[in-house]
């Protein structure tokens, strides 16, 4: 058994791996209640999956035929770069467009800062206000 | 309420920049790996979708001030005509030449005319893709 | 050996897949669907990775990285078309 | 060529018509659509059997996939993509001019 | 190596191509178009000298020698009518140039209407199946983009059904292509003949020929002609003629080509299947003729009755019917122009588009009246105008062949065709006179020209068709003779060994 | 004998008109137009003594040879008889017209339908060549429905002329065919050649196929039953065309038809048979409904009708002799044909003359009621004199040419039932007793004519207008026919010899030069048959017209009572209507019905032929099976068939971008990197079509389709899947070529490409890629097109500029 083969079996094994993690996101989408937690489950385990699977592939190359894939390795960052903020703002609209939350929730901390933000916005234009009468 | 988009704007400025240089790659290294005018064209034209859609039209339009209509024109007349050329020097209609030049930085180099072509097919398909998809959104 | 491991988790990231498709078929939210589209996309990507090492050919490496890019690109798209009914705008003034 | 493909194309062919048969605007370009998928999968089935290596001269000695049916279905997911592209369109203005996106009210548009 | 062969297609690309650019002068438009179209005619005429006197005409892009590139083949019957398409193109877009709305002619109109000819040109002369598709669909997009130009209600909802089918269509024809790449394994027409031959064509071949069959029925209009007459009634007359004197044709054409050059093996077919097509074709067209009052409808109706017709010579598939089909072909390209005009005329000067509201034209428009009626007796076949000598042949092959039904059929669909334009010409141009010379519309020199140009050309084809009699023969012997077309396509290539 | 090309002067001659009536705007044109007929008549008088004696003038020019279709002209004593009546008529037609139309009428218009109709006419008679025969008489038609339209803002001008063409036209088609059929016997258009060649002909199958369409072809025009029903509807035309085309010549075209081609068809039973029936029925039914008529220009419609059956009948019994055995029995027979052309000749003079009458009547008084005339004797003496001798010759009287006719007729009919080589029992007494019948009735509206008209009461006050004599211009081509009525019964072997004579031989090629052929025409003939028979003929007509009122009753029961024009009527009526409904029940207008019928016609054509002709041999082998395929296999069908059931268009969208997607992932399998690459991109940028689209639409609805819909659909689909389904698993396992693609491994050193695919789209099928891009530029155009160029608001459907 010699350096690749090892090389080899830990890309193979990088990628079952990155498999079950897969499924157990999969798992998360189905069992999970709401959007919100479904999404923790799609975004992260699946991106960490697939960043395995990724890195599997590229050792398997490299133990093939010492190929370095400067295209695998753009698709590790893409991924890395892109899938948290395709989460954040698939989230953002879910929660903008008015998707529940499950019942279990027992804090919808974003509602409760955009109504925070909104009384501020309130109260300053009601000082605006305030100080255009006096100035008049 | 004013969306709150600089994550997503901040992270496509990067990723347009990764897409557009793949891009051109595909499009450069068509002859002899997977890609080509087509791919090439199409994955640039995805990366402006994507600007359209994080972005705004006017604000792109800015960046690139193009009239894609004429750009897919000329990409499709471009096409036309190189194949035109040839027929014009005596060839057949369409016929393609290659051959390998010893360029002083590149070194060995393989230049073929289907490049032109390729350019075309590839400036066709971002034309169109952006005609279409602002003259849909213009129309708001 | 290293096939056989490589040929499960092909196989798991193919279930995955069957489980995102089934969760767009029964939403219940857009969100959830696109999640289990974006999901979807994810795991081809994978499958890909998988598949060109079983067939020992660096020609689907292209395929891989434009998937990751259209994946963001559509989730993006369908995100907006949720949050605004509108994909692209003329002008950004909201 | 494999039987359980075709079988798939089967029943792509069985979903997009019954989809065209319907009498909604989108559901009908949908099935379209899922038209171009089915002949687009027949196409690189019925151009033989998967077995031989990529195209690509540079990755392997051979012997290589037919790829002839590639670079015809190419040709064809760029037209059925415009095409597509257009019926869209038009069910769009169609739309707008008639308001109503049911097919069956389109008959009754004309002046006879 | 014959580059003229593809100056057909490559003449009208450019062409539009450079119509687009000339956007913002229609003066410019027209007379770019202009030059065009002329520089088209003459290169369809030395096209079809060449081959008179060189025989079949090749061109391999590219160089690629055939089977295995794309190629144009250029024999008589191709050449003849790519001549007839410049001409006939030439004289709608003449019209057109008059009857035209700027904000249409501002929309790319002519560009559209140049891609159009340069799809029927490139399906005519191809020589490869799967460029036969594409060619297809470059003639399509740009009828589905006229049918749709600037339309409102009606027309959209009309062209929503015309792009849909043929989406469809389009897709038959891959489905076709798939079938026969996978049992017969080239693309090639000549080749695909000789392979067809070499197995035997078979059932399997044969039910995959049916699906060609449904394809080009679709795209002729035979039998599967729903699509038709909406689709063709709606666009303003420029367009509509465009369709009638090209689209079906095209559709016909391929007919032909494929069912003389690869698929001739088996006669319930060719013989059967076709022929019962063609006669349901005459009997729904003849009854859709006379069963409604908007003359558009009428004229629609029409086209199809006259694919019947065309398509009785390849049922009865002789060599007499060829001529037939071929003389035919020629003649309703342009009488097909010369009615759907004179219609959009006729409504274009009364504002209404239905028989019992149209009365006594003919005393305000003497010259459209007469038009009229000699574009009526053409389409009936009398002589001496260009239907007759199509008709003549057509019968006679009909008769050789001991095909009576169909010469039966054929026949008595003319009487049909005459008794809707009698209507026609009865009601509107002749009765009372309903316009008085006070708010009589001018019907302007520039719309006039183009009709009575192409009524010289119907009477001219009637009368001097021993000029097109050798072009016509050796179509004819062609289409009959399928070996003539495969030694000049693979004459020098031995593909198989 | 260039007298022949005189065919063309006519037409050169119509051509001019429009542009002398420029110069000359009122009826001074007529003499000009007059000038051609006379021309053309006295150069065919100067020809006649050489037809006499047996020579022929011909004349061809090339047309289209290659299809054997010359000009090819033709002069023989058949056609001379023809020429002199169109020319000679046609010269006192003119003449007669130059009076009686006012000069508000469009007189241009006129003459040059005439000489177009008068050229025409001559090139029927005078062709060698079946098509061009068959051009000429489509030629014939035409110019008489312009002529029938003249004026054609009347409602029954326009539905005369519609039903005369219709009629004669489809006659032509028939007869067209039947020429059709003749070429592929004998391979030659030319009339002479055929007749040489016409006895090998009886044997061929479609020798009585042709003989019945040139049949119908010559009935039609000649307006035999049941085809009559045009005639009298074409009497809406101007009178001097009524004598001309409805009398003299373009109804006389059937019976040069039927003449012409006894040589090929004579001699057969069923020709004797049709032609003689027909004849004699016609004869029959014309005259019976001629009696009936209140309208003088009706009753002489149905008397021509009837009087077209009378020659016809002697046509066909002529044409019993050459089948009869021997020489004395074929030249008794052959002058039943003599007979024939004789008395047409006679029927234009008389009839010509009494349609000029009654012109002049209408002319003069508004009106060709009968019941509104009477007693014009006093005031019009000259149109009276002139009437009485065309209808006494009508109705077989002496001292005029119709007597002559009469007898001859009688004597033949008499003769073909003695004694021909068809005899039919029982039907021996046939031919005699229907023409005696027929006579009694012509001699009626003979009287009819004259009395109704010219004797009996006057009734000024159902005229409006004080009659009075025509102007003399007016009387002079009546004056000259009855000149001609009177002339023949006087001399009529002038006219049997230099006239009907040299037609024999044309008419009865076998029989040339037997003695006795041309017969001496005898006024007085004996106490015989034909002549008891006249005699009979004038004792039962009298009493019957004294009786007229009292039997007259019989009209209102049937079958005297039926008309055929309610038939015909009927047939259009009815086709309009059952077009309609039939049309307008398939022609729904749906989209969805029209893909019902595309994709039914596909499973019955297609299908069928794969599954009921034993082209379904399905190949079920399995070369690699790989799980992971099958997963994916199995995710594509589950989206797919969740596509028809989701609720919401933005899972559809989805579900069918899962589908893009997957087929990427198969064309990975496929090893096709190209294709997974662009199948990749054009599915998300199809998708974001979608979504752009979406904001305009509104969101699904769920089907409402009933159950029945639902159920036809599904099963439609299922057969469409499955029809590909069979034919692709059928390819599957035909091997038996391999594909061309083989050579474009050799990319690299072709065209310098590694990547098989791309040197293929780039290089090899170069021509391809350039059109997709076309195809490709023009869509995105359009949809650009159709989105800003939107209809104008309020704008109808109809285009203007």
């Amino acid at each position: 058994m010699n350096a690749d083969t090892i090389v080899e079996y830990t890309a193979a094994i990088l990628m079952v791996t990155g498999g079950l993690m897969s499924l157990v996101s999969a798992i998360g989408l189905i069992r999970l209640p709401d959007v919100y937690t479904r999404s923790h489950a799609a975004t992260k385990s699946s991106t960490l999956a697939v960043l395995l699977t990724l890195l599997g592939g590229f050792l398997y190359f490299w133990a093939l035929e010492r190929f370095i894939s400067v295209r695998l390795l753009l698709g590790i960052l893409f991924v890395f770069l892109t899938a948290p903020v395709a989460g954040h703002v698939i989230i953002r609209a879910a929660h903008r467009s008015g998707v529940k939350l499950a019942d279990i929730s027992k804090k919808d901390e974003l509602a409760e800062a955009k109504e925070r933000l909104m009384e501020e916005q309130n109260l300053e234009r009601l000082n605006r206000e305030k100080k255009n009468d006096s100035g008049v | 309420m004013k969306g709150n988009d600089v994550i997503l704007r901040t992270v496509s400025r990067i990723v347009v920049f990764i897409i557009l240089t793949f891009g051109v790659e595909l499009f450069l290294s068509g002859h002899n790996n997977p890609g080509g005018g087509f791919i090439g064209g199409l994955v640039l034209s995805s990366a402006l979708v994507l600007l359209y859609v994080v972005f705004d039209i006017e604000t792109v339009h800015q960046g690139v001030p193009l009239d894609f209509k004429k750009v897919a024109a000329f990409g499709a007349m471009l096409a036309v005509l190189s194949g035109t050329a040839a027929a014009v020097l005596g060839h057949p209609f369409l016929s393609q030449g290659f051959g390998y030049f010893d360029l002083p930085i590149f070194g060995v180099t393989e230049l073929t005319t289907v490049t032109i072509f390729e350019a075309g097919v590839a400036l066709t398909v971002i034309g169109t893709v952006e005609t279409i998809i602002l003259s849909i959104s213009k129309d708001v | 050996m290293v096939n056989t491991l490589m040929l499960i988790a092909l196989i798991l990231f193919s279930f995955t897949i069957v489980i995102a498709v089934y969760r767009i078929i029964r939403g219940p939210s857009k969100p959830d669907r696109v999640i289990a589209l974006d999901m979807i996309g994810v795991n081809l990507l994978a499958s890909i990775a998988v598949v060109s090492c079983l067939l020992e050919t660096k020609a689907f490496m292209e395929v891989i990285l434009i998937l990751g890019i259209l994946s963001f690109i559509g989730t993006i798209a369908f995100s907006k078309y949720i949050e605004r009914g509108v994909i692209v705008e003329r002008r950004h003034n909201r | 060529m494999e039987v359980h493909m075709i079988i798939l194309t089967g029943v792509l062919v069985t979903v997009a018509v019954y989809l065209l048969l319907s009498r909604n605007m989108i559901r009908m370009i949908l099935g379209t659509a899922v038209l171009s998928h089915a002949v687009h999968l027949l196409l690189i089935t019925m151009g033989g059997a998967a077995e031989g290596h990529v195209p690509l001269l540079g990755e392997s000695d051979g012997p290589y996939v037919d790829a002839l049916p590639q670079a015809l279905i190419l040709t064809a997911i760029v037209i059925s993509f415009a095409t597509t592209a257009f019926l869209l369109v038009l069910a769009y203005r169609t739309y707008e001019e008639t308001g109503t996106d049911d097919l069956n009210y389109l008959r009754r548009v004309r002046r006879e | 190596m014959n580059n003229i062969l593809v100056l057909p297609m490559v003449i009208p690309l450019l062409t539009g191509f450079v119509l687009f650019f000339l956007r913002p002068s229609v003066r410019a438009q027209k007379l770019v178009a202009s030059l065009s179209i002329l520089s088209l005619i003459a290169v369809s005429v030395r096209m079809l000298l060449k081959i008179r006197d060189a025989g079949i005409l090749r061109l391999d892009f590219g160089g690629w020698k055939p089977p295995f590139g794309i190629l144009f083949v250029g024999d008589s019957f191709a050449a003849l009518l790519v001549l007839t398409t410049s001409i006939v193109s030439g004289l709608i877009l003449f019209y057109a140039f008059a009857a035209t709305e700027r904000r249409h002619e501002n929309m790319f109109f002519y560009p559209f209407s140049f891609f159009l000819v340069a799809g029927v040109n490139g399906s005519l002369l191809t020589g490869d199946l799967f460029n036969l598709f594409v060619c297809f669909e470059v003639m399509l997009l740009a009828s589905y983009v006229l049918v749709t130009l600037g339309g409102g209600k009606s027309q959209l909802a009309e062209s929503m059904k015309y792009v849909a089918i043929n989406v469809v269509a389009s897709w038959f024809f891959l489905v076709a292509l798939a079938f026969l790449y996978g049992t017969i394994g080239t693309l090639n027409m000549a080749h695909i003949s000789v392979r067809v031959a070499e197995a035997g064509q078979g059932p399997l071949l044969s039910a995959i020929a049916v699906i060609f069959l449904i394809v080009f029925a679709l795209k002729a209009g035979l039998l599967l002609y729903f699509w038709l007459p909406g689709s063709y009634s709606s666009p303003p007359a420029p367009v509509a003629a465009l369709f009638a004197a090209l689209l079906t044709k095209v559709g016909v054409y391929a007919m032909f080509r494929v069912f003389t050059l690869i698929f001739y093996h088996d006669s319930s077919i060719t013989h059967g299947l076709i022929g019962a097509m063609a006669v349901l074709t005459l009997a729904g067209g003849s009854l859709g003729a006379v069963a409604y009052k908007d003359i558009r409808v009428i004229a629609s109706y029409n086209v199809v009755i006259a694919v019947g017709f065309m398509m009785l010579g390849l049922a009865v598939f002789n060599e007499a019917a060829f001529r037939g089909s071929v003389y035919y072909l020629i003649h309703d390209m342009v009488i097909k122009a010369l009615l759907f005009l004179a219609v959009g005329s006729m409504i274009l000067l009364t504002g209404e588009s239905r028989i019992d509201r149209m009365s006594g034209l003919i005393r305000n428009y003497p010259l459209l009246g007469w038009l009229f009626f000699i574009t009526m007796l053409s389409l009936a076949g009398i002589p001496p105008f260009s239907g007759f000598i199509g008709k003549v042949y057509t019968g006679l092959g009909a008769v050789e062949g001991g095909n009576y039904w169909l010469l039966l059929a054929g026949f008595l669909s003319s009487l049909f065709v005459l008794y809707s334009l009698l209507r026609i010409f009865m009601n509107c141009f002749w009765g009372e006179t309903t316009i008085t010379r006070e708010e009589q519309r001018p019907l302007n020199k520039k719309k006039l020209i183009p009709l009575s140009l192409l009524g010289a050309l119907t009477l001219a084809i009637g009368v001097g068709t021993q000029v097109l009699a050798p072009f016509v023969a050796d179509a004819a012997h062609v289409l009959a003779n399928p070996e003539i077309y495969i030694e000049a396509v693979l004459g020098e290539v031995q593909p198989d060994e | 004998m260039l007298v022949v090309l005189g065919v063309f002067f006519p037409f050169a001659a119509a051509g001019l008109i429009p542009l002398l009536y420029r110069l000359i705007p009122n009826r001074r044109i007529g003499w000009f137009v007059m000038a051609v007929p006379l021309v053309l008549f006295a150069g065919l008088l100067s020809i006649v003594p050489g037809i006499a004696a047996g020579k022929t003038a011909n004349v061809t020019v090339p047309w289209i040879p290659d299809a054997g279709i010359d000009l090819a002209f033709h002069i023989d004593g058949l056609s001379m008889i023809f020429g002199l009546l169109i020319t000679g008529v046609g010269s006192l037609v003119v003449l007669y017209s130059i009076h009686y139309l006012s000069e508000r009428e469009s007189l241009g218009h006129f003459y040059a339908y005439l000489l177009l109709f008068m050229g025409a006419m001559l090139g029927v008679v005078f062709s060698d060549n079946l098509m061009v025969l068959y051009a000429f008489w489509e030629l014939t038609s035409i110019s008489s429905f312009l002529l029938i339209a003249f004026w054609y803002h009347r409602k029954g001008s326009r539905y005369g002329a519609r039903k005369s063409m219709l009629i004669t036209v489809f006659g032509g088609i028939g007869m067209l065919a039947g020429f059709l059929m003749l070429y592929s016997m004998t391979g030659t258009f030319s009339i002479r050649e055929t007749i040489t060649l016409a006895p090998e002909l009886s044997e061929q199958p479609l020798y009585l196929a042709a003989m019945i369409l040139v049949m119908l072809g010559a009935f039609t025009k000649s307006a035999q039953f049941p085809f009559h029903i045009w005639l009298p509807d074409a009497m809406e035309a101007p009178t001097p065309v009524s004598a001309y085309l409805h009398s003299a010549t373009m109804v006389k075209a059937g019976i040069y038809l039927i003449a012409r081609f006894t040589p090929i068809f004579g001699g057969e039973s069923t020709w004797f048979w049709t032609v003689s029936l027909i004849g004699i029925v016609t004869l029959l039914w014309g005259s019976f409904n001629a009696v009936k008529q209140n309208d003088l220009k009706a009753l002489l419609a149905y008397s021509t009708i009837s009087q077209l059956g009378l020659i016809m009948s002697l046509l066909g019994f002529g044409s019993a002799a050459l089948a009869a055995g021997t020489d004395a029995e074929q030249v008794l027979l052959a002058q039943a044909g003599f007979a024939a052309l004789f008395y047409m000749v006679n029927h234009s003079t008389f009839k010509g003359l009494l349609f000029m009458i009654v012109g002049i009547v209408d002319h003069e008084l508004g009106t060709r009621d009968i019941r509104r005339l009477g007693g014009l004797m006093a005031l019009m003496p000259v149109s009276f004199t002139l009437a009485v001798i065309g209808s006494f010759s009508m109705a077989g009287l002496p001292p005029f040419n119709g007597f002559l006719g009469k007898e001859m007729f009688f004597q033949a009919a008499v003769t073909v039932s003695s004694g021909n080589p068809f005899t039919a029992d029982g039907a021996a007494l046939l031919f005699p007793v229907v023409g005696w019948i027929a006579s009694v009735f012509t001699f009626i509206y003979c009287m009819i004519i004259v009395y109704r008209t010219f004797l009996g009461p006057r009734q000024p006050e159902k005229v409006d207008r004080l009659p009075h004599e025509a102007p003399k211009g007016m009387l002079v081509s009546p004056a000259v026919l009855a000149l001609f009525v009177v002339g023949i019964f006087f001399f009529p072997n002038l006219a049997g010899k230099y006239l009907i004579g040299p037609a024999m031989p044309a008419v009865f090629p076998t029989l040339a030069g037997k003695p006795g052929l041309v017969p001496h025409i005898q006024a007085w003939h004996g106490f015989n048959t034909p002549l008891l028979m006249t005699i009979g003929v004038i004792a039962a007509g009298i009493i019957l017209f004294v009786t007229f009122r009292h039997w007259r009753l019989i009209y209102r029961f049937p079958p005297f009572r039926w008309n055929l024009d309610t038939v015909y009527r009927g047939l259009i009526g009815g086709m309009e209507t059952g077009s309609t409904l039939i049309t307008k029940r398939y022609m729904s207008g749906n989209l969805r019905d029209y893909f019902v019928y595309i994709y039914v016609f596909f499973l019955a054509a297609a299908g069928g032929s794969l599954f009921l002709k034993g082209a379904f041999k399905p190949d079920f082998r399995m070369e690699t099976i790989a799980v992971y395929e099958v997963t994916f296999v199995l995710i594509m069908t589950f989206a797919a068939l969740a596509m028809p059931f989701v609720k919401s268009r933005i899972t559809a969208t989805l579900l069918n971008g899962v589908l893009g997607y997957s087929i990427a992932i198969f064309f990975i399998f496929f090893r096709a990197p190209d294709l997974a690459l662009t199948q990749t991109v054009i599915e998300t940028v199809t998708t974001v079509l979608f979504l752009l689209c979406f904001h305009f639409l509104p969101d699904w609805k769920p089907e409402r389709a009933p159950a029945r819909t639902k159920i036809i659909n599904g099963l439609i689909a299922l057969g469409a899947g499955a029809v590909v389904t069979g034919f692709a698993l059928t390819v599957k396992g035909y091997v038996v070529f391999d594909s061309i693609s083989g050579y474009f491994e050799d990319s690299y050193t072709l065209a310098g490409g590694k990547n098989i695919v791309n040197a293929i789209l780039g290089d090899f099928r170069a021509f391809d890629t350039m059109l997709e891009v076309v195809v490709l530029f023009i869509a995105g155009i359009g949809v650009y097109t159709l989105i800003v160029l939107k209809a104008k608001k309020g704008g109808g459907d109809i285009e203007g500029k």
